[in-house]
């Protein structure tokens, strides 16, 4: 057995691309908009682009971290209609009363859906697919169909307030992204996320408790996705169950693939996540910017999507 | 005039030189051995001689035609059958379309004629040694049925050349005399086989050639009767002579002088598994090293499960260092002291995807951890205590597992065992897939582990492994004990004749 | 200790018996819930017996089927395709634009159209190995688009002009929409092809392992794109006869039929991780959906939102049975 | 019940009086001979009624809720009276419908979520003579043979008076931008072209700088106009296509520190929120879209099965609400 069998010099063409491909399109974006939209680099616009992200950012990261065992949420954005339509029914309560009552919902859809995966044993995305459908049904029947406008200004702060001179959503979506960059490579839950999303029998047979680390995935998932929705309520100032959150389950998991999270699981880049929300909302805003139709939107997004995921699929290594 | 060659052939994985200038020639009518340690490129040779890889460089040539086949299905119908290495059937279709999978008997309207390929099917497979309804998921048999059915269906086709890549690593005695059948005959109808295997005394049964590869060249190739088994094994591993008769072909010293009146450190009473498991009993010291024998599907890998908590149980009691282990799980398993080294090292063993540190240091997380939270510097040191005393090579802690050979994968997976600081090591089939040179490392490093005082329980289809290392056999049969070898009694006939004995009286009617 | 007592073969047959009954109620699980939500709905709603309120259930279902039985050969090799929703809006758009060139062209252009950007999806999914999910659903967004662009940002609505495809859409024979009978005849070649030809024992093959399958000389790739094509004819198909019967393109169809697809097919019971799956169960599931939302307006007046719970809760006590008949399956 | 508020259209709850526009002698109209079906007793028949979208706004809220009042008031049981619901669906609006018809209704009352795409149900329904009412929503088909009457707004002048509202909000120029209602949506189209024919017939020195799609959601509304008030910093008016991304506009303008009138808000559909929005100061003008058909529907229904000519179209009145009328108006607003 000589070293060059085992040492694997990765050549830099290589390398580079699939790591780093995300940011250099965004760079590229950048550079784009900096030549042909007025008023990009104006504070108050970048400003815009990090509030309208951070909600996506947030459920992104769950989104990554289910991906990473393997799985995938799609109730995500259930999850938020349901924080939003709970929010008002406790504000009365005061405005801790309400975001605790908001992330317990989150909790509860976490542990359904991870109960169905772990223990009943479910595929995922079906598991979750239950969930995607009735519970913005439940979120409606809570919410009796009606927007309701929020006045709280506790919460409005949170949506629309500025701490040091950034909007408190970017502040929090920023802290999330450290928690969850911490969790994944720091903890022993992280550790195990990972090896579960690797190799999940071989996981099990390691004596590592896997149906915990699922169920407790599926749960900080759902909490995020609440979290994004009670952020969503605060920044829209009104609870509207049967439009907070729609489709967002696609842009959190192109956002976790552009960044160059494989869906085969077992790993997760969060800041590669981050930058994949980042670069689908530049490209939605540009798109706005330049004032161009729905039907250029979707298909530009498409192709961006596909180039991205090419320049950073996996080769097979086999 | 050979009917297969290749010449200076060269394949290039992303940092690795798997072939480097190989020149290789089979001819008509021979059976040639392909021997190498792990890692030296005898499956890439394989592949690039059947169209699942492109050559970097070299000729292929084919029945004296220079020839090129772009995939896997132009090799098969110019009629070069292989078994690969890595199990090649789908398991969750049945057998019959598993041996007729893209060559279906059709009736009049192409459509596909079932019945006619289940006949067939079973026709075929009967002369194989394997009776059973073959409208079955072949995921349901057992691993040797199932390299038995991909043997068929390499055979079956009017094949010039038949290439097999490690046939018999997992059959038992019986099928493996049956394999040795098909070559014959195969030979005698003029059919190039080549032959890929880690046991030599096979090669020695069976071959005329033999090609010796190390590092991806060609060390050697002439026939195999002129080659002294020494001088073989010293080719394969690139060392002198003299330092392999030193070293002797096992690892195993010999016995283990094991507390022979200390208390069993695991005590097995009355295990039993739904259709499975019957009243299974025995009891390991530390120290001592048993050894569970039987034929494939004789329950020891359930056996060896079942204890450690990933086999569902419906009786019976395990007890480690006198305490039973109650609802056994695997996590409630590791903590009682016990550790498995699972049959399948890719499926259940490694991560392959994380590297050597995670794998390493998976099972004991909590341990490396304060309030959840993993202290690398911790994780580091026994990373490399294990590094250094499994010799694991490797580039470093961070390459991924999966890049590494099969017997540094198993040192791996061991090292993940040991770290748990278990009390009893349950390993199934250490050995299996890994070269002499590895083999010999990881069956040294069984004995230092049961000098150490922990107690092993050791699976083996490899009777003289089984033989050498273990100071008791208990042999199994359908599921339950059906005998127990002990002293001087533990030798390979003894151990054939329990298993066969047992065969005989199970045929019987019984009645109790 | 029976097992003792018998030899292998004799315990094999015995336990080869139990598989086989346990097999049948995991293969016909869905149709056995199917009957059992048929016979319930018949006796608690008096309209649901009716001739005609089959007629209605089965001309609603024929344009979901034939998405699903497109998506049950993609789930079978492991894939899975999120582009259907949009292919069938966007089939329908060219099928009624089509038309006033005739009955053929409102058939055929859609399949061209369509078929396209399955072999797209297909080429990309099998020659790059890029994730399914991923593709396609760069092609929901790219279908869509193309789609708006196509009418007018959506809001140009193509009429049918020919009267032979309009009347085919609205037209049945013995109280049957020509429609469904156009999808049985389709279901039936699926039957065929998936079953009992070469190429769908290669589809099984490459699901059950891709790795295995190439080894043994199936083509793993041309069996990929293949299944993506078909996916894409079918739900143009679907466009093309859903737009058939409205008289229309129109381009406003709910969004979310892929996932309605792909709950209809792991509900008939094929595995999403591919390698096992019945056209058969796929029929029953697209028809379960189907029955559960007539249910759902024969009480009447439930409001919307409790429709989506009902659903909702439907799907899962669905998937989790399916899964505990499987792990019966398993067990023995 | 808005019974005995004064409207600034002048309408009330009688049934009649909320039509703002009936036949024009010598237009098309419709008895129950031509249409060739049979008389029914309303109070006794049993009667369908197919809702498009999730009762989740308040147009659709009042509009099924308008229909249910009025056929209590009438002594129907609520046993005769059956609901579905196509949650935007448009294919299970059509088999919704369909089985209605299957299970022997007598009168369809619809409020569809497309105008094309009826063929098949026509097809069903007329094989029955079951006459179809259709609100909110007209149906691109012959009237009196595919369906009986229309009862509704008029979307295209909703949008001709929206600009009347915002040319007379900016004083005839400015630079304009629309949030644009769901795309391929009638009710998008229509709104769009008459506001934008009619600027350019009233207000020519009113540019249109942008137009993006807000999805008739609040929070697509307050996306898109956040990004716009980056780009086009020179924007005066929004014109807003419903009401809700009225309100998410005005939230972002309040984000991007506007003060109230700084950028003029015009938005169609008349919810309590945006004439409260006017009544802050932040909404110049709210053009209604009246969904309160239920009286006009049965009180149609009872006189075509009582041999009445019923006209083609019947357009309901729309109010509207602007600085003037909007504080005394609120309490109808729905
Ligand atoms: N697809 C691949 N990508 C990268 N490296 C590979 C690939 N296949 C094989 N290798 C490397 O090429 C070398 C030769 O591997 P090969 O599988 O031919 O060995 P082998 O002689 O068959 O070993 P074994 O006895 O373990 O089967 C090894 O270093 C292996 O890691
Ligand atoms: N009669 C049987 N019915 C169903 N499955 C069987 C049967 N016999 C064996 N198997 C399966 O075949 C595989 C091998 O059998 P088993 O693990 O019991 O053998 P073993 O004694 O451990 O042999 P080895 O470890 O050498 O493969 C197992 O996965 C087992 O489930
Ligand atoms: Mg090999
Ligand atoms: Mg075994």
């Amino acid at each position: 057995m000589t070293t060059e069998a085992l040492v694997r010099r990765p050549t830099f063409d290589r390398a580079w691309l699939p790591k780093y491909g995300v940011y250099a399109a965004i760079v590229l974006l950048v550079l784009y908009n900096v030549a042909f939209t007025p008023n990009f680099l104006a504070w108050s616009n970048l400003r815009i682009q990090l509030v309208q992200v951070a909600p996506i950012v947030i459920v992104a990261l769950g989104m990554a971290l289910v991906i990473g065992t393997e799985g995938i949420d799609l109730s995500v954005g259930s999850v938020m209609a349901l924080a939003a339509a709970l929010i008002p029914l406790y504000l009365g309560y005061g405005v801790i009363a309400a975001i605790l009552v908001s992330l317990v919902a989150g909790v509860v859809v976490g542990l359904i859906n991870g109960v169905l995966v772990a223990r009943v044993g479910l595929q995922p995305i079906v598991a979750t697919l239950a969930l995607f459908v009735g519970g913005r049904g439940l979120a409606l029947v809570i919410s009796h169909g009606q927007l309701k406008d929020v006045r709280n200004d506790d919460l409005i702060f949170l949506g629309s307030g500025d701490f040091l001179g950034l909007p408190m959503l970017v502040w929090i979506a920023a802290l999330l992204v450290l928690v969850v960059a911490f969790v994944v490579r720091r903890t022993v839950f992280g550790r195990r996320l990972l090896a579960v999303g690797g190799n999940r029998a071989a996981t099990e047979l390691a004596g590592v408790p896997v149906k915990r680390v699922l169920i407790g995935v599926y749960v900080l998932c759902a909490v995020l996705a609440s979290i994004a929705g009670l952020l969503a309520v605060a920044r829209i100032q009104s609870s509207d169950a049967s439009s907070v959150g729609l489709l967002i389950e696609l842009s959190a998991i192109t956002a976790v693939v552009v960044g160059g999270t494989p869906l085969t699981g077992g790993k997760v880049r969060v800041l590669g996540t981050v930058a994949g929300a980042l670069l689908m909302q530049l490209v939605i805003a540009t798109m706005i910017k330049h004032n161009l139709q729905p039907s250029t939107t979707e298909m530009a997004q498409a192709v961006i999507i596909l180039v991205a995921v090419y320049a950073a699929r996996e080769r097979k290594s086999r | 005039m050979p009917i297969l060659e290749v010449t200076d052939v060269s394949k290039v994985f992303p940092g690795v030189r798997a072939l480097d200038g190989v020149s290789f020639a089979l001819q008509p009518g021979e059976v040639h051995a392909l021997v190498g340690e792990n890692g030296a490129g005898k499956s890439t040779l394989i592949k690039l001689l059947t169209g699942v890889y492109q050559p970097d460089g070299g000729e292929l040539r084919y029945r004296d035609e220079p020839a090129r086949f772009a995939t896997p299905m132009d090799a098969q119908r110019a009629g070069i059958s292989t078994i690969y290495q890595e199990v090649n059937l789908v398991p969750l279709m049945s057998v019959a379309h598993n041996l007729f999978l893209g060559r279906e008997p059709r009736n009049a309207f192409g459509l596909v004629d079932e019945r006619r390929m289940i006949r067939e099917a079973s026709e075929i497979l009967v002369r194989y040694g394997v009776t059973t309804d073959v409208r079955r998921p072949l995921g349901t048999m057992a691993l040797g049925a199932q390299q038995m059915v991909a043997l068929a269906r390499a055979v079956m086709v009017d094949a010039k050349v038949v290439i097999m890549d490690e046939p018999t690593s997992s059959l038992e005695p019986r099928e493996v005399e049956t394999l040795f059948g098909v070559i014959r005959d195969l030979h005698a109808r003029g059919i190039g086989i080549v032959y890929v295997s880690h046991r030599l005394d096979e090669l020695y049964q069976i071959c005329d050639a033999v090609t010796i590869l190390r590092d991806g060249k060609v060390v050697h190739t002439g026939k195999l009767a002129e080659l002294e088994r020494i001088k073989l094994v010293s080719l394969m591993l690139g060392r002198d002579m003299s330092a392999v008769r030193r070293e002797g072909f096992t690892g195993f010293a010999g016995d283990h002088t094991g507390a022979a009146d200390a208390p069993p450190v695991l005590r097995v009473t009355g295990l039993s598994s739904r259709h499975r498991l019957h009243d299974i009993s025995f009891a390991v010291r530390p120290g001592e090293v048993v050894g569970l024998g039987g034929l494939l599907g004789a329950g020891r890998s359930e056996t060896i499960k079942a204890i450690g908590g990933a086999y569902p149980v419906d009786a019976g009691e395990i007890e480690v260092g006198g305490r039973t282990l109650k609802n056994p799980t695997p996590v409630r398993a590791v903590q009682a002291g016990i550790a498995v080294q699972p049959e399948d090292r890719k499926a259940e063993g490694i991560v392959a995807g994380l590297s050597i540190r995670e794998n390493i240091a998976l099972a004991v997380l909590p341990r490396m951890a304060r309030w959840g939270l993993v202290s690398d510097r911790r994780i580091d040191k026994i990373v490399d205590t294990y590094m250094t005393r499994l010799r694991i090579k490797a580039s470093g802690p961070d390459q991924r597992v999966g890049d590494l050979s099969g017997g540094n994968q198993q040192k791996v997976l061991l090292a993940r065992l040991l770290a748990t600081q278990p009390r009893v090591l349950l390993l199934d089939e250490p050995t299996r897939g890994i070269d002499v040179g590895a083999k010999a490392e990881v069956q040294a490093l069984i004995d230092e582990l049961a000098a150490d005082g922990l107690g092993v329980v050791l699976v083996s289809s490899d009777a003289e492994e089984l033989v050498e290392g273990a100071d008791r056999v208990v042999v199994l049969r359908d599921g339950a004990v059906v005998g127990e070898l002990t002293g001087t009694n533990v030798t390979t006939e003894a151990l054939l004749e329990t298993i066969a004995a047992a065969a005989v009286s199970s045929e019987e009617p019984h009645d109790n | 200790m029976t097992a003792l007592a018998v030899p292998v073969e004799t315990e094999e047959r015995t336990s080869e018996r139990s598989d086989r009954i346990v097999d049948l109620v995991q293969r016909q699980g869905a149709l056995a819930v199917l009957v059992v939500v048929v016979i319930i709905a018949a006796a608690a709603f008096p309209n649901f017996r009716g001739y005609d309120n089959a007629g209605t259930i089965l001309i609603a279902a024929a344009p979901p089927a034939l998405i699903a039985l497109g998506m049950t050969f993609v789930i079978i090799t492991g894939g899975i395709d999120l582009s259907v929703g949009s292919l069938y809006v966007l089939g329908g758009v060219v099928s009624a634009y089509a038309s006033k060139w005739g009955f053929l062209p409102a058939l055929l252009v859609p399949l061209a159209l369509c078929g396209l950007v399955g072999v797209v999806n297909g080429v990309l999914i099998a020659y790059t190995r890029m994730a399914p999910f991923i593709v396609t659903l760069a092609a929901l967004l790219g279908a869509r688009g193309l789609m708006r662009a196509l009418s007018n940002e959506g809001s140009t609505t193509y009429l049918v002009g020919d009267d032979g495809f309009r009347s085919f859409g609205t037209g049945s024979f013995l109280g049957i929409g020509y429609p469904v009978w156009l999808v049985a005849v389709v279901f039936v070649l699926g039957m065929v092809l998936l079953s009992r030809t070469r190429f769908g024992r290669s589809v099984y093959a490459v699901g059950g392992s891709e790795d295995a399958a190439s080894l043994m000389g199936v083509a793993v790739r041309r069996t990929k794109v293949t299944v993506y094509v078909m996916s894409g004819l079918l739900a143009g198909l679907a466009g093309g006869i859903n737009a058939a019967k409205l008289g229309s393109g129109v381009t406003v169809l709910g969004t979310g039929m892929e996932l309605d697809a792909i709950a209809a097919v792991v509900i008939g019971g094929t595995l999403l991780t591919g390698g096992a799956g019945t056209i058969a169960g796929t029929i029953a599931g697209v028809l379960l959906l189907g029955v559960i939302q007539n249910m759902i307006n024969q009480v009447g007046n439930v409001p919307s939102s409790y429709q989506q719970v009902i659903s909702g809760a439907f799907l899962a006590v669905v998937v989790v049975a399916q899964t505990y008949l499987v792990k019966l399956r398993r067990r023995t | 019940e808005d019974s005995d508020t004064p409207a600034a259209s002048g309408a009330n709850a009688s049934a009649g009086a909320q039509v703002a526009q009936s036949a024009a002698p010598g237009a098309k109209s419709c008895t129950l001979d031509q249409f060739g079906g049979t008389k029914v007793d309303l109070s006794t028949a049993k009667i369908g009624f197919s809702q498009s979208e999730k009762e989740a706004n308040p147009f659709r809220i009042a509009e099924t809720q308008s229909i249910k009042d009025e056929a209590a008031k009438l002594g129907i049981p609520a046993a005769n009276l059956q609901t579905t619901n196509a949650n935007s669906q448009f294919n299970k609006q059509i088999s919704d419908v369909e089985q209605m018809i299957d299970s022997g209704v007598q009168l369809l009352v619809i409020a569809p979520l497309n105008s094309d795409g009826w063929d098949s149900v026509f097809a069903k329904a007329s094989a029955k003579k079951i006459p179809i009412i259709t609100i909110d929503r007209k149906i691109n088909a012959d009237s009196c043979t595919d369906y009986l009457t229309f009862i509704g707004s008029d979307f295209e002048k909703q949008g001709q008076r929206a600009a009347d509202k915002m040319a007379a909000a900016l004083g005839n120029k400015g630079s304009v931008a629309i949030l644009l209602g769901a795309p391929g949506n009638n009710v998008t189209t229509l709104r769009t072209k008459g506001f934008k024919d009619q600027i350019a017939k009233v207000a020519p020195d009113i540019k249109i700088s942008f137009e993006q799609t807000g999805q008739f959601s609040r929070e697509e509304g307050q996306k898109v106009t956040e990004q716009l008030l980056q780009s086009n910093s020179d924007i005066n008016g929004i014109y807003a296509e419903n009401d809700e991304m009225a309100l998410g506009a005005e939230v972002a303008l309040k984000g991007a520190g506007k003060a109230k009138g700084d950028v003029k808000i015009v938005s169609i559909d008349g919810t309590k929120g945006a004439v409260q929005g006017i009544v802050d100061g932040w909404i110049s003008a709210v053009i209604e879209s009246n969904p309160r058909f239920g009286p006009l529907a049965f009180e149609t229904a009872t006189k075509f099965f009582n041999g009445e000519p019923i006209p083609e179209d019947i357009i309901i009145a729309d109010r509207e609400y602007d600085e003037a009328s909007a504080k005394t108006d609120l309490g109808s607003a729905y």
